[in-house]
């Protein structure tokens, strides 16, 4: 069988997998909507399929083309994974979007490569602290070694100032930090902000704050930057520290893909 | 000349003993008693005080740079009095006579919040403080002020008077003013946390 | 036995010179380089690498409990592997196995292309990296070098001589060549193409 023509009928799509994948690079799909666990239950399904078909029984003995086949599927679905991982991060998201469909190929290619490259960096750490696991050396200061005094150049106070400056600043980019999130769910404050805007196109983020706490706040935060990553806002503010304008954004959301063939 | 020749005995096992002792004693920082030897060495306490004589003999002034010596808590390598002088520049060289960033951060929230924690500082920078503290504390920049809330909290810390020698100040109230970041302290402080949180993860 | 005649001319200076090598690499917390060394011995480089040699013959596998190496770009001493045994009973290792794939993973980035800032870890590992880079830190792995564009930017981080020092690296390029790793990558780019196409873009 050939993977690329595997069949799916999922929530959001319809159609060949290779079309899946050719739409999923074309960014004309959202891969967040995609449920990739579904293709591979399709996967096997078609596999148990076969092999039913084949030899009556009800085994699945796979035979070298099938070997092959799973080995294929594996690669696609793998690259599929570390896709939908990596669009999770905004600034990610973006950068793809401006590229070309032969752009993203070759940039998820680029990614996949330089993290399958410290993968195997990684496994060769592994087995050389295997082999270095009897060398044993001294981890702290020596017993009896002369006391020391370092002396320290003068200093001027302005750098002080500058780093309470600097901790300040609020950083450029803020990652959506909602995988390892343990605080208020997000969903509940972007329900709240989408209910706000059905009824007025624009708020002051800040005067939506009233007495959160601070960790409310922040996720109050986090969720007006996954409005604005779905598309349904525009965030503005006139310069650091002003208020931050929140916008409703009229655009028509492409409906989930179901008849992609006729397409 | 009795070690001489046991030295060529390489099958020894005295010899041998006195190598292992020689490696767990490299490799200690605090002296080694002789019960902490003959745990680890997994051999007796009177065979293990011969394997010492061996390894004193061979690491003594005269002989060798490196000396057995006996001090309270046990045994311990240290340098040759031959190289105190060699040893002395190798400790009093400048070896980084100027702040990194990660102290002078540190340094700036100790000094313009006042007391505060090790938990406070980390979340402020967003990094873990223990090394930079460490660090601070060994040179004297930063002294510890009390504990948080009463007992069980944790320690807090103030700047020092050599603190305020390295930056120049007459007193704290010198440091730069910081009017743009807030009206006082607690509201600098405030935003700092602010900030320190979108930073997040 | 030319190391034993050697130790008997105690007046010869080239002697004395690995004297004082041994006793700086004694007291020394950290790897000490060819320039370290001759600061500290105030004598020229070319007499301590000659002074290394005798110290390194002296102080090798099998002959003694203590034993010279060459690592994180300098000289330090450990004990010898036979007496490993003997060591793990009473110190910790340097590092225990228990580093996690994300921990090694994150190592590789930092060692590669280090200085980095956690966003670039994260980013090439497509998971947050907050909790590996704070443990990395406390165990002394990997260190603070500066922020990213000055003040504001993300904190950077590099390995540390102790690194290099756990893995047994002379250094950094010891590390295998990252166009070595990953020869399956070709395969990926290929067929992501080949779908690519078959579609027509």
């Amino acid at each position: 069988m050939r993977v690329s023509e595997l069949e799916l009928d999922l929530e959001a799509f319809e159609g060949p997998l290779d079309l899946l994948l050719t739409l999923v690079l074309k960014e004309e799909i959202d891969l967040v909507e995609i449920d990739v666990a579904g293709i591979v239950v399709a996967f096997i399904e078609s596999m148990l399929g076969r092999s039913g078909a084949e030899d009556g029984a009800g085994d699945c003995d796979l035979g070298e083309s099938d070997l092959e086949a799973c080995g294929e599927f594996l690669v696609l679905v793998s690259a599929l994974l570390e896709l939908k991982a990596r669009l999770l991060f905004d600034d990610e998201a973006a950068e793809l979007a401006e590229l070309e469909p032969e752009e993203a190929v070759e940039e998820l290619a680029r990614r996949l490569a330089a993290y399958r490259r410290m993968k195997e960096a990684a496994a060769w750490l592994t087995s050389r602290l295997e082999q270095e696991q009897d060398r044993f050396f001294r981890l702290g200061p020596a017993p009896l070694r002369p006391s020391i005094e370092r002396p320290i150049d003068p200093h001027d106070p302005a750098v002080l100032a500058a780093a309470m400056r600097a901790l300040a600043t609020p950083p450029k980019t803020v990652s959506l930090a909602h995988m390892s999130l343990r605080y208020p769910p997000l969903e509940q404050f972007v329900g709240r902000f989408r209910s706000l805007l059905a009824k007025r196109s624009r708020f002051d983020f800040e005067s939506e704050l009233g007495d959160l706490s601070r960790v409310e706040q922040a996720v109050a935060f986090l969720a007006l930057l996954e409005l604005g990553r779905l598309g349904e806002i525009a965030i503005s503010q006139a310069a650091p520290f002003a208020p931050i304008r929140v916008e409703r954004r009229t655009r028509e959301r492409s409906p989930a893909w179901k008849s992609a063939r006729s397409a | 000349m009795e070690e001489r020749s046991l030295r060529l005995i390489t099958t020894s096992p005295l010899e041998a003993l006195a190598r292992t002792v020689e490696a767990l004693l490299v490799v200690a920082s605090a002296p080694l008693s002789l019960d902490d030897l003959a745990a680890a060495a997994d051999d007796d306490a009177v065979r293990i005080e011969a394997a010492l004589r061996l390894v004193g003999e061979r690491y003594s002034e005269g002989r060798s740079g490196i000396v057995l010596e006996h001090v309270a808590g046990g045994y311990a390598l240290r340098a040759s009095r031959e190289a105190a002088r060699a040893c002395a520049r190798l400790f009093e060289r400048p070896v980084q006579r100027s702040l990194s960033q990660a102290a002078l951060e540190t340094l700036a929230i100790v000094a313009y919040l006042g007391p505060c924690t090790r938990p406070e500082i980390t979340r402020i920078r967003g990094v873990a403080a223990e090394a930079t503290v460490a660090n601070l504390l060994e040179r004297g920049l930063i002294a510890e002020a009390g504990r948080d809330d009463g007992p069980g909290g944790a320690i807090r810390y103030r700047v020092t008077p050599l603190f305020e020698r390295v930056f120049g100040l007459g007193s704290l109230a010198e440091l730069p003013r910081l009017d743009d970041l807030g009206d006082d302290i607690e509201q600098i402080r405030e935003r700092l946390h602010v900030v320190a949180e979108q930073r997040g993860a």
